[in-house]
């Protein structure tokens, strides 16, 4: 019994390392624009399905996919940024968040029509066994996936209080008026920030897949969905919180599923998800990106 | 007078036979072009083969209700009774939830969900939501 | 010899409705030039599009000959022109000197932590207060950094909206001093002001904006000489 | 008339309510993203009636918006104060848990010998009525239309009295509202309340032509449809909302013209429009143009 509720936890760290991951990036935009990007999912998916691409044509080593990964999600994620969020930039986040859907359609569709299979084989990051600690084990790629969620934070981190480029990206987060008086040029800033989290993205993109050594055309709902919920739990727009967020997400739902099943799981997720908004909107709401 | 009966009769004879279960089978094979499927569709009413019925064949997107449908099809009946064949022309891979509407000896509507893949379609066991796991 | 900036027949819209109606004006090499009207007139549009923040319709604007008209924000801080907005504006969760240290955004010199120090002199208390976050300076020492961080940019021309807005009289004398005390040292200014006794003390040519348009331009002489503005603006005015 | 557009005109009718619902909500002020959750409700509510009880549909419509309408109070009510995004995403939160309610539901009845209700994820077959009282396609067409045309013309009443004044008031400028002695909570309440039953009676009569449905057919998919259809048909008019379910089901997927691609154009469409017509086609300013051109 003991041992479960040990092997659970570590399965829920493991599963919420992705989880945190994909809050680092959600929370980046979330922090600087006030957006929510509900295609940030749906073009990591594109970023895995252009590397399964690669994979079954060349075979290439699931290293060199780790770029091509990346390269589609920012790819995805320029369009996604030009089409939905630079137009909006004074308008409605409402309006961004239903163009933001919109393109996760186009997404969606698009990567059906090029490989209409329903799962594809995606190479593994490590072969072997899961590392054993006694009776309890933990896979290997779960604390790749930790430490890179760790690094990401803790750079993002320095990047923002110790570079010109942080300090442009912290000026538009306090005032956008301001920093554009001040001579910065804030498209461009918001446009690399999104960049930046598309990469982030297609970084935890990767390690999904090579972890799960599957696409599906679900990742990119599940992307989108566990890195909001995730993001919300660390209390919005905080880095830290984003990661802290997905490591409880992801022990919270395996615990959930071992005691009350799958479908408990999620709901328990989501009634977080809603309690959180519902009765602590102020403490959601204050948190700065930092 | 006797008209009368007899309608009586064949209503109450009928009885049974309208309580009865009308269930429908599916197997599918994908042709040399992309998403078209040849299928075979069985249909019984209480385990026994059900001919002479007009089957039109449809298509829904479960998770996408009412906007991805695909145009029906009139099902033409096979060689053996209860059985009927159809062309479906889906748009992509997937589970699709395999709309049957028949008229005829009977006047009702199946649904059947199937996992359409690259060789034909399986009926879809449901477990976890999730395809990870 | 042509003027520092010149604006021709500039006109700004919110959707249908023209805020500007075909403005121009000249701001010279090494002048105070103040921009006076009453609220609704169109002023704070008229800094807002100069600094590029609002795109106008037609005419032009040119700094030093150069045609700037329609270019977005950050180039035009870059090419000489820094607009000290109304209500200060500070960045109020980063500390005094990333205030400043972002007003420098656009250089790549050497000579930024130099310029830091100058301002330092010449704003003690911004120094005093380096480490602590903008949103919990005074009013008068959040308008003293707006300033500072405009003069981070190196312009050729400061535009201030309303400087004085909603400070003390002895900090709205500070603020005067400083802007004299730029003058001297070769900074050309445009303000725009509603304390007219102060902008009188200090600025050589005088503008006044109704509904639009420039309806007066001369000298403070010739500006204290017309009875209707002098009902209108000095008369009523607040010391 | 053949079925395929018979079915096709009975869809677009179909899914207008949950349009139509969604943009009761915009123009009070709130976007939802979880307006499935209730047709879902209304799905099931209906369903259950009719297929498990033997109610006629008529009255398990009623019962459908009643629990469409409570559903959406009791989501509501700790929601409605929330601003834009936040409500946004606790709708869709909101939504996602009926949804995964559906899925745990495990609730039948033998009927005739065959176990008939909500199987879960397996779904919940046999939802008869239609067949069973032998309407047929078009008989249903006709009720799915003449109750749109009702619910539209409740609309196009309401917006030319004093309620939807106060409506769009409250969407415009809430603290406007407020000081004119609006209840802006009460009357956000009632607001989505009526929208969740409107969404409601949808989903009812889609049980009924689909004679089955799962929790997956409600999902955020169908939500955020509906929300695209409101704003690319136009805030301006009731009829907005419909335009907009025209545009997407009758000339892009009935047409079959954009076969394979349909969700790439539309996608593409939405993101567009919401750049160049935030508003919609139908908005405020085309709407009172055509009133004019009209008079």
């Amino acid at each position: 019994m003991i041992f479960d509720l040990i092997q659970n936890t570590f399965d829920g760290l493991a599963m919420g390392a992705s989880y945190a991951l994909l809050a680092v990036g959600f929370t980046l935009v979330f922090g600087v624009l006030r957006r929510v990007n509900l295609s940030y999912g749906p073009a990591i998916m594109i970023g895995c399905y252009a590397a399964t691409w690669v994979s079954l044509s060349f075979h290439s080593n699931v290293f060199a996919l780790l770029g091509i990964t990346i390269l589609g999600s920012v790819l995805a994620g320029t369009y996604v940024e030009r089409l939905c969020f630079a137009p909006h930039r004074q308008g409605s986040a409402i309006a961004a968040m239903v163009a933001s859907f919109a393109l996760w359609m186009q997404f969606e569709e698009a990567v059906t029509l090029v490989m209409p299979k329903h799962l594809y084989d995606f190479p593994p990051m490590f072969d072997g066994d899961p590392l054993a600690f006694g009776p309890l084990s933990l896979r290997a790629e779960a604390l790749v996936m930790l430490s890179c969620a760790l690094a990401i934070c803790f750079a993002l981190h320095r990047m923002l209080y110790r570079s010109r480029f942080g300090l442009a990206v912290r000026a538009v987060i306090d005032a956008p008026l301001a920093a554009q008086l001040a001579g910065i040029n804030v498209p461009r800033v918001l446009l690399l920030v999104f960049l930046l989290a598309s990469g982030i993205g297609g970084l935890a993109g990767w390690l999904i897949a090579s972890t799960h050594t599957q696409v599906t055309p679900m990742l990119g709902m599940w992307s989108t969905l566990k890195g909001l919920l995730a993001m919300m739990i660390g209390g919005l727009g905080s880095l830290p919180g984003a990661v802290i967020g997905g490591l409880a997400l992801g022990v919270l739902e395996a615990h959930s599923q071992w005691f009350l099943g799958p479908q408990a799981r999620d709901l328990i997720a989501y009634l977080l998800m809603f309690v959180l908004l519902a009765w602590w909107p102020r403490w959601m709401t204050t948190q700065s990106a930092s | 007078m006797a008209k009368a009966a007899l309608g009586l009769i064949l209503f109450f004879t009928a009885l049974p036979l309208l309580a009865q279960k009308v269930e429908g089978e599916l197997a599918c094979r994908l042709t040399k072009t992309d998403f078209i499927y040849d299928c075979m569709i069985r249909i019984s009413r209480g385990g026994l083969p059900l001919p002479g019925a007009a089957v039109t064949v449809g298509a829904d997107m479960p998770s996408m209700p009412m906007a991805h449908n695909v145009k029906p099809v009139k099902a033409t009946p096979g060689k053996t009774p209860g059985e009927y064949a159809a062309k479906l022309d889906l748009e992509m891979l997937g589970e699709w939830a395999v709309k049957l509407r028949l008229r005829g000896p009977v006047n009702d509507q199946l649904i059947l969900l199937y996992e359409f893949d690259e060789k034909g379609a399986q009926p879809v066991r449901r477990g976890d939501r999730l395809p990870r796991k | 010899m042509s003027a520092l900036l010149e604006i021709r027949q500039l006109v700004t819209a919110y959707g249908k409705i023209e805020a500007l109606k075909g403005v121009t004006l000249d701001v010279e090499q090494g002048s105070i030039t103040c921009l006076l009207g009453p609220n609704g007139a169109g002023k704070t549009t008229l800094m807002m599009t100069v600094a590029g923040i609002l795109r106008p319709k037609s005419g032009s604007i040119r700094l030093a000959g150069e045609e700037i008209t329609g270019r977005p924000p950050h180039a035009i801080v870059a090419g000489g022109i820094a607009l000290v907005p109304e209500n200060r504006l500070v960045f109020p969760n980063m500390s005094v000197l990333e205030n400043l240290q972002a007003g420098a955004y656009q250089r790549r010199d050497r000579e930024i932590e130099a310029d830091i120090g100058k301002l330092f002199e010449r704003f003690p208390r911004l120094k005093e207060r380096s480490g602590q976050n903008a949103g919990t300076l005074s009013g008068g020492e959040q308008q003293m950094l707006a300033v500072a961080r405009a003069l981070m940019s190196r312009p050729k021309l400061l535009l201030m909206d309303e400087p004085s807005l909603g400070l003390a009289p002895l900090v709205v004398e500070e603020i005067f001093r400083i802007i004299v005390q730029l003058h001297q040292d070769g900074v050309s200014i445009f303000l725009v002001e509603q304390n007219a006794h102060m902008a009188l003390k200090v600025a050589q040519h005088f503008y006044l904006m109704e509904q639009g348009k420039v309806t007066f331009s001369g000298t403070p002489g010739a500006l204290a000489e017309d009875e209707v503005i002098r009902r209108a603006y000095l008369g009523s005015a607040k010391a | 008339m053949d079925d395929y557009t018979v079915s096709v005109l009975t869809n677009i009718g179909l899914i207008s309510f949950i349009a139509l619902s969604a943009y009761l909500l915009i123009i009070a002020g709130e976007m939802s993203f979880g307006q499935q959750g209730f047709f879902g409700v209304g799905a099931y509510t209906a369903g259950v009636a009719t297929a498990m009880y033997g109610v006629p549909l008529p009255i398990a419509a009623v019962m459908a918006m009643g629990a469409g309408a409570a559903a959406a109070f009791l989501v509501g009510l700790p929601t409605l104060r929330l601003r834009g995004l936040y409500f946004a995403m606790a709708t869709l939160a909101a939504a996602e848990m009926l949804r995964i309610v559906f899925e745990l539901i495990h609730f039948q009845r033998e009927i005739d010998g065959e176990p008939i209700g909500p199987d879960g994820t397996q779904g919940f077959r046999g939802i008869r009525w239609v067949f069973e009282n032998g309407v047929e396609p078009e008989g249903f067409l006709a009720m799915v239309w003449g109750l749109l045309f009702a619910v539209v013309a409740l609309f196009l009443f309401m917006e030319r009295s004093k309620l939807g004044a106060t409506l769009r008031m409250l969407g415009e400028d809430p603290e406007l509202a407020r000081m004119l002695g609006v209840h802006v909570e009460r009357f956000k309440l009632g607001v989505a309340a009526a929208a969740g039953a409107l969404a409601a009676l949808g989903g009812a009569l889609y049980a009924h032509h689909n004679t089955y449905i799962e929790p997956r057919n409600f999902d955020i998919m169908l939500g955020v449809h509906s929300l695209a259809y409101a704003l690319i048909g136009g805030l301006g008019t009731a009829f907005g909302p419909l335009l907009g379910v025209l545009i997407d089901i009758g000339a892009l997927e009935g047409s079959r013209v954009f076969h394979g691609y349909r969700m790439i154009v539309f996608g593409g469409l939405v993101a567009v429009l919401l750049i160049f017509r935030p508003r919609g086609l139908l908005d405020e300013r085309v709407v009172h143009w055509l009133k004019r051109r009209l008079a």
